[in-house]
């Protein structure tokens, strides 16, 4: 059976989308809190950021960081439309990857020391993720058939139990995007401040803070997409959020017991081990299939 | 090669005080780092000159609000071996506990800060957590946490009950535990990648560059003042704590030791503390030249005093354990690093720029 | 009370300075994050970028090198801010206030909003003196009061002297020296 | 007119008009009469061009073939095009021989002499006897003609640009004879069907690449253009070979039919189409051969720029592209192929990171995407060759649009340097501008290149291996782009607003350049329909691109070039309608002291530096290639096709 969204459940979820990003910055705020024994902020509290920052007045250097935030935003929320509209799969992952172009240059674009490392950081970043989030996109388009979203709700299993290793890649992908240690590099409170964002103030500043709720709502929502159960619509809602959850739950755990690394060491440990556990596992499905056919 | 130039500091978020250098930097490694002073300079050298020696137990605590126990008891003993004066011995115990409560507090506070710089936000929670234990015990001791002004000239201001000192076990007990709940952190991959390699000080250089404390202690020096035995020190069974990593590990490794070292003489403290006076009191002249040394949680802190016979003391000099450890810093930075190891690096020597620029 | 002001009071970010502090106040300070006192649960936190600052914490008092530093960063915070000076140095140079490098507290060069005395305060001085800055902060928008000026705050706390009333230090509180954009309190 | 002498009239505006102007050029008395000659020579492309691609539209089965028979000359009768040819080789190698000796290349002097005892024995001796056809075939489909169409137009437009930037210097009119004859050759041998008129175009744009190249006459550039001629000999060479071998044991002579040949293949059809292969890999400076391509960047500008977009490196593309086809009788070749290719793209955008010299970050992107597109062709499934031919479009205008603007830098600031073009974008906006603009159309979407990446990663579905190399190889393109991008526009400050001069003859090509980089990849739908799709039929592949009102649908996905690019447009109107006036206008934080102002790139030196990473990538390259011409030998040593 081929599970269609209907459009109605398309358009809510487009507009709820930022909202889930920014529920689960909240809820990962309040659980980090919990782990470190403290009470922890409210789980609004990125809504309420975000609307502060709006109420207050801007300091920019240059009109050109404004440009880049709303370019940001704007590619984050068309990857987020056309994600929530069974779009391709590799269309979305290049505009979250424009989007992070966008974020660099905003902070390349001012000529400022702490914000010049950032941008440099979120390029090795994009060097030590990008791959592994391209191979994931590809091993599901390999097993799919097709990069067309809507097409693994008409996978006879969950993808997940066939490449279940690049969702561990993916693990990277998540910890980078949620700005966690080990791979909390670009944005180094201690070391270099705030990184990229370090330029930006008042409402622009929010605009980059909902530019990463989306960011968030997208990569796990993609990493969800593994977990598609074909033909059920509930269980499928069921087990996209649960394993959501449970991989965002591990993620604040490594977050806990990490410090963070060198960019170095970061790119080595992705290509260690997201490229090498997408490959193994794409090895894996192709020898099961040669000597399926085979047999 | 085209570098970028960064300053780190006056203001930045890993460093609670205004320390600053000024990096050279490659891509992200540093080729030059240049200490940059003056920030947090107050003039307080003269101000012990302006007033009176009593109330200077109070400047000389605000020299440092991290280690006042050090900076008061070289300074009242300084002023005690001018007067030609000596404590009694319950307050020489009393100071002894004081100091090694500091260095508790101290060491803590350093490991909290280091998980903190490296990214390690849970362990610098965890730590800050346990230290607060630490300053209660002080609070109950001394009744204030953190500038608490415990010394006073001739001896100590307040008296230890017998409650005061089974409370203290209490929390010993409590911090020891505490401290073993947290100990894996060193064998965690993450924080040897950060730490391990990073900011290597040879013994050679050790010596040559001066280092003190447990930056020295670190690069396999065995230099610590108690040993000296002043203050109860000298009934006291320890053993300076020397590793060989000669890296921010070692340094890491070696405060962590110090800390049971501390748990440990404070025990023996409250087991052999004797009965008696607090306080000798006297009014004898200040005159003559002395010096003060004493082991702060940094390093060896050193006064030097004169008086002239008048009321006031005509000159104090402090060399504090930072400044003796600036230039094994630069040694270290120097090697080459990365943008993210400066933090660490400076961090792992314990820096307190209020002492060193007084 | 809009939405804005209502987050606004919900989501303080702080920025710190120590001027020419012991430490004592810097790290009662960070202490205040920490699990024991833990104020991000008033959703404080704190930024280090005068950028993205609401509340700038001042601790120890202003010398000849670091008053250009306090300036620069009051000026890169966006308004609406508020500026707290912290401990006995950060209102009047404490201890120090003979010696010869000190100019005096933060108000010699920033106008400061809340006063939390002690040497150094309590952390729940800290956190009061925060929350007592965002009453003020309520009734600011975008560095026009609108509400008729009211003054300094003075946190009383539990530790030390009772405080002075508010209306001497009012009073008291010099011009700004270095201040050459106009300020929360001049609009 | 009737339809076949405007067949005619086409193809000689696009080959000879050129290469006759451009030895006009040579004997130009003055500057007038050359800038006449060379406005002759690019209008007459460029319309030929134009008027051929009409033309082939019209034709019946879109494909134009014509067969050379014999010419008639006074007082010597009538001569065969083929051997017109045939002498027009040999004089060709002699002269080889002649410069190998003069410049004292000697691999190039012994290959030469051991080709033209090749080819003479081959033409005089065997193909004689083996009764081999005399006509020169010349075949043109959408494939000849989308490369016609680059070649002339975007060719055309270096020019004008070369006619200002050279203004002044010395030996022009060598200079312009060799540029504008090269558009001729390049036009010729794309037309040729025959493989040794094919080899004659290929030997003359080697030698007009030498004389450019070497156009500065000082030390370096001298001894660039030698290792740039030696390495092309071997390319050279190898096709020779191919020629040889295919002649001699398949009895093929055209290039068509290698890649139309079915049923049975010999091995030696095989080892032929690895040489032709080998020759075009080398054209196509991939590694390890990449070093001519470097080599080159001493040339004056307008010489990179022509080099890399349109002509010279694209004419292995086309070779590869062209027998592709034949790549379904032994997919090990073509797999191999990719391989090559795909070690290329990454190697050369790993080592790109380290390069701050914005020419060799150019030489090396072209390198790169030269091998993506060879990767394309090796795993030659229609998706593959269709987003080959798409990045082969796209890539010559942006290219040819960066190399121009980093010209017009290098001629009025005198640097290469990325890092003195630091915060250029408040000093030479316009400039400043088309360079970026020429990034944004290499790396993000909706723009053309992009495109061609995203099919290139659906297409390698069936080679599943190569996207490691995809993956990997683009992330690192994106951030030696962006960083260079990230130079450009690092300031303190707002863009001044000062009227910038340029000259017209810079600003027209440029202009017309981004017009194209952005207008075609909005009308990206179109570009499929008119060029993509029948291209790809022409060489015999099922068309699997369709354009769909406003996407392009392949397979397995669709892209919406003219949504994505409308709503990026869209925001970034938004944006430039906000206002930031001075009140919200403050100074780059600096940890609360005046930032010092100096800033230098990422270079990555100790992970990506030429001196760290070279040694592996040459010895790896040198592997591939020894096992690629192995794979040929060991099939005819075994007699089975792989």
């Amino acid at each position: 059976m081929n599970f269609q969204p209907s459009i109605l459940f398309s358009i809510l979820l487009s507009i709820a989308a930022p909202f889930i990003g920014m529920l689960i910055l909240g809820f990962d705020r309040k659980i980090t809190a919990r782990m470190q024994n403290r009470v922890g902020p409210p789980i609004l509290q990125p809504f309420y950021d975000v609307v502060k920052l709006f109420g207050k007045s801007e300091l920019m250097v240059k009109k050109a960081q404004i440009l880049f935030a709303l370019m940001f935003v704007g590619t984050l929320l068309l990857s987020t439309v056309l994600l929530c509209f069974g779009g391709d799969l590799l269309v979305i992952f290049f505009l979250i990857s424009t989007g992070m172009i966008f974020y660099t240059l905003g902070a390349y674009s001012v000529k400022s020391g702490f914000s010049f490392i950032g941008g440099n950081r979120e390029l090795y970043q994009m060097l030590a993720y990008e791959p592994i989030f391209m191979l994931t996109v590809f091993s599901v388009g390999l097993i799919t058939k097709s990069f067309r979203v809507d097409q693994i709700f008409g996978l006879e299993v969950p993808l997940v139990a066939i490449i279940p290793l690049p969702l561990v890649s993916m693990m990277i992908v998540f910890l980078i995007k949620m700005q966690k240690s080990p791979f909390d590099i670009s944005t180094a409170h201690t070391e270099i401040i705030s990184g990229p964002m370090i330029e930006y103030s008042g409402g622009y500043l929010a605009l980059l803070k909902i530019a990463h709720w989306y960011e968030i709502f997208l990569v796990i929502g993609i990493m969800s997409l593994f977990f598609v159960v074909p033909g059920n619509p509930v269980l499928t809602v069921v087990s996209m959020a649960a394993a959501g959850l449970a991989i965002y739950f591990v993620s604040i755990i490594i977050d806990n017991v990490t410090a963070r690394v060198h960019w170095n060491t970061m790119l080595r440990l992705s290509a260690a081990i997201g490229i090498t556990l997408i490959v193994v596992n794409v090895a894996i499905v192709y020898i099961v299939a040669y000597i399926a056919g085979g047999a | 090669m085209v570098k970028s130039t960064i300053t780190f500091g006056p203001q930045h978020p890993v460093f609670p005080e205004p320390i600053q250098f000024i990096l050279k930097v490659v891509d992200e490694k540093v080729v030059l780092a240049e200490p940059q002073i003056g920030y947090v300079h107050r003039g307080i050298e003269k101000a012990f000159e302006l007033n009176d020696p009593k109330d200077n137990i109070f400047l000389a605590e605000r020299i440092c609000g991290i280690c006042p126990a050090p900076h008061t008891t070289a300074y009242v003993r300084g002023v005690e071996s001018l007067m030609g004066i000596e404590a009694p011995p319950r307050a020489k115990y009393i100071r002894t506990i004081m100091n090694e409560l500091n260095r508790i507090h101290s060491h803590i506070l350093w490991a909290g800060l280091l998980g903190d710089a490296i990214g390690f936000e849970s362990y610098f929670m965890q730590t800050w957590n346990y230290r607060e234990k630490v300053l209660d015990a002080i609070e109950k001791i001394s009744g204030h946490r953190v500038t608490y002004a415990m010394n006073a000239i001739g001896g100590v201001r307040r008296d230890m009950t017998n409650e005061q000192l089974r409370g203290l076990e209490k929390t010993m007990d409590y911090v020891e535990s505490s401290l073993e709940n947290i100990e894996d952190v060193m064998k965690d991959y993450t924080i040897k990648k950060r730490t391990q390699g990073i900011g290597i000080l040879t013994e050679e250089e050790a010596r040559r560059d001066g280092a003190v404390g447990p930056t020295a202690r670190a690069s396999g020096i065995s230099q610590d003042l108690r040993t000296s035995g002043y203050d109860a020190y000298g009934d006291l069974k320890f053993e300076p704590v020397v590793v060989n990593n000669c890296d921010s590990y070692g340094r890491f490794a070696v405060r962590w030791q110090e800390l049971k070292q501390s748990i440990d003489l404070i025990r023996q403290c409250i087991v052999k503390m004797p009965s008696g006076e607090i306080l000798t009191k006297s009014n004898n002249p200040m005159n003559g030249e002395a010096i003060s040394r004493v082991e702060a949680p940094r390093g060896e802190l050193f006064y030097y005093i004169k008086g002239n016979g008048s009321k006031k003391l005509e000159r104090v000099k402090v060399r504090t354990p930072t400044f003796a450890n600036i230039i094994p810093t630069v040694t270290m930075l120097s090697k080459g690093c990365q943008v993210a190891d400066v933090s660490v690096i400076v961090l792992s020597m314990d820096p307190c720029i209020s002492c060193t620029e007084r | 009370m809009g939405i804005v002001e209502k987050s606004r009071l919900k989501s303080p970010w702080i920025l710190h300075y120590d001027c020419s502090s012991c430490n004592g106040c810097d790290i009662e300070i960070l202490a205040c994050l920490t699990p024991y006192y833990d104020i991000e649960r008033f959703g404080i936190l704190s930024k280090g970028n005068p950028k993205h600052s609401d509340v700038l914490l001042v601790t120890g008092g202003v010398n000849h090198r670091n008053k250009t530093v306090l300036k620069n960063l009051y000026d890169q915070m966006p308004a609406p801010k508020v500026v707290i000076a912290i401990g006995a140095c950060g209102s009047t140079g404490g201890i120090f206030h003979n010696c010869y490098n000190i100019l005096g507290g933060a108000d010699k060069i920033v106008p400061v909003d809340v006063y939390v005395p002690g040497c150094p305060p309590r952390p729940e001085a800290i956190i009061d003196g925060v929350v007592k800055a965002l009453d003020k902060l309520k009734h600011l928008q975008n560095g026009t009061w609108k509400e008729p000026e009211t003054g300094p705050i003075v946190v009383e706390t539990a530790v030390g002297a009772k405080p002075a009333p508010a209306a001497k230090y009012a009073n008291a509180a010099p011009a700004p020296t270095l201040n050459s954009q106009p300020t929360n309190k001049e609009a | 007119m009737d339809g076949e002498s405007a067949k005619i009239t086409a193809i000689a505006l696009t080959t000879l008009a050129p290469l006759l102007a451009g030895l006009l050029c040579y004997i130009a008395p003055g500057r007038k009469s050359r800038n006449v000659l060379i406005s002759a020579g690019i209008v007459s492309a460029m319309a030929g061009s134009v008027l051929l691609f009409l033309l082939l539209r019209g034709s019946p089965g879109h494909t134009i073939r014509i067969e050379l028979g014999s010419v008639a000359i006074p007082g010597l009768g009538a001569i065969s095009a083929n051997e017109i040819i045939t002498i027009a080789e040999i004089t060709l190698a002699a002269a080889f021989i002649y410069l190998a000796a003069r410049i004292k290349a000697f691999y190039a002097l012994a290959l030469s002499i051991a080709q033209l005892g090749a080819m003479i024995w081959y033409e005089f001796s065997y193909a004689p006897a083996h009764g081999s056809e005399h006509a020169v075939r010349i075949l043109i489909d959408y494939w000849s003609g989308t490369m016609c169409l680059i070649v002339s137009i975007i060719g055309s437009l270096i020019v004008i640009y070369a006619v200002k930037y050279m203004e002044g210097q010395h030996s022009q009119n060598r200079f312009f004879a060799y540029f504008v004859g090269f558009l001729g050759a390049m036009n010729a041998a794309v037309f040729c069907d025959s493989l040794a008129a094919f080899l004659l175009f290929w030997e003359i744009t080697t030698l007009a690449s030498y004389m450019l190249i070497k156009h500065e006459q000082n030390t370096e550039s001298l001894q660039n253009a030698k290792r740039a001629f030696q390495l092309n000999v071997i390319g050279g060479a190898g096709i020779s070979a191919a020629i040889i071998v295919l002649g001699i044991a398949c009895n093929i002579s055209s290039l068509g039919e290698i890649a139309a040949l079915e049923g049975a293949i010999a091995p030696a059809l095989m080892l032929g189409v690895i040489l032709l292969c080998f020759g075009a890999i080398v054209k196509s400076a991939q590694v390890p051969f990449q070093s001519w391509l470097l080599g080159a960047m001493v040339a004056p500008t307008p010489v990179s720029a022509l080099l890399h977009s349109s002509t010279m490196v694209k004419l292995g593309i086309y070779l590869i592209i062209r027998l592709s086809p034949a790549f379904s009788h032994f997919p090990a070749v073509g797999y191999m192929l990719a391989l090559i290719g795909g070690f290329s793209f990454v190697s050369t955008a790993i080592i790109a990171i380290s390069q701050n010299n914005a020419k060799k970050v150019l030489a090396y992107s072209t390198i790169g995407n030269l091998g993506l597109i060879i990767m394309l062709a090796g795993i030659h499934t229609s998706l593959a060759i269709s987003a080959a031919i798409i990045l082969t479009i796209f890539h010559a205008i942006s290219k040819a649009l960066l190399f121009m603007g980093v010209g017009v830098v290098q001629h009025e600031m005198h640097t290469r340097d990325i890092e003195d073009t630091e915060g250029m974008i408040a000093k030479r906006p316009l400039i400043a501008t088309i360079i970026l603009m020429g990034i944004v159309t290499m790396i993000i979407p909706p723009f053309g290149v992009f495109v061609g990446k995203y099919m290139a990663i659906q297409a390698s579905v069936a080679a599943p291996w190569m996207m490691i190399l995809l993956a990997v190889g683009s992330a690192a393109t994106v951030v030696y782009y962006v960083k260079w991008f990230g130079r450009l526009i690092s300031t303190d400050r707002e863009m001044e607003r000062k009227p910038e001069h340029m000259s017209t003859l810079f600003s027209t090509p440029l202009a017309a350049l981004l017009a194209g980089a952005i207008g075609l990849s909005f009308v990206i739908v179109q570009v499929v329909a008119w060029f993509v799709d029948p291209a790809v039929a022409s060489m015999g592949y099922d068309v699997v691109l369709q354009a769909i009102s406003v996407e392009v649908v392949t397979p397995s996905g669709y892209i919406s070039s003219i949504a994505i690019g409308a709503s990026m447009a869209a925001v970034l109107l938004a944006g430039l309608m906000i206002k930031l006036d001075d009140s919200k206008k403050t100074r780059p934080y600096s940890c609360g002291i005046e930032f010092p102002g100096e800033l230098g790139g990422m270079y990555m030196h100790g992970y990506a530096g030429e001196d760290k990473v070279n040694k592996y990538v040459n010895f790896a390259g040198i592997a591939l290639i020894m096992i690629f011409v192995a794979i040929g030998i060991i099939a005819m040593a075994v007699g089975k096709v792989m």
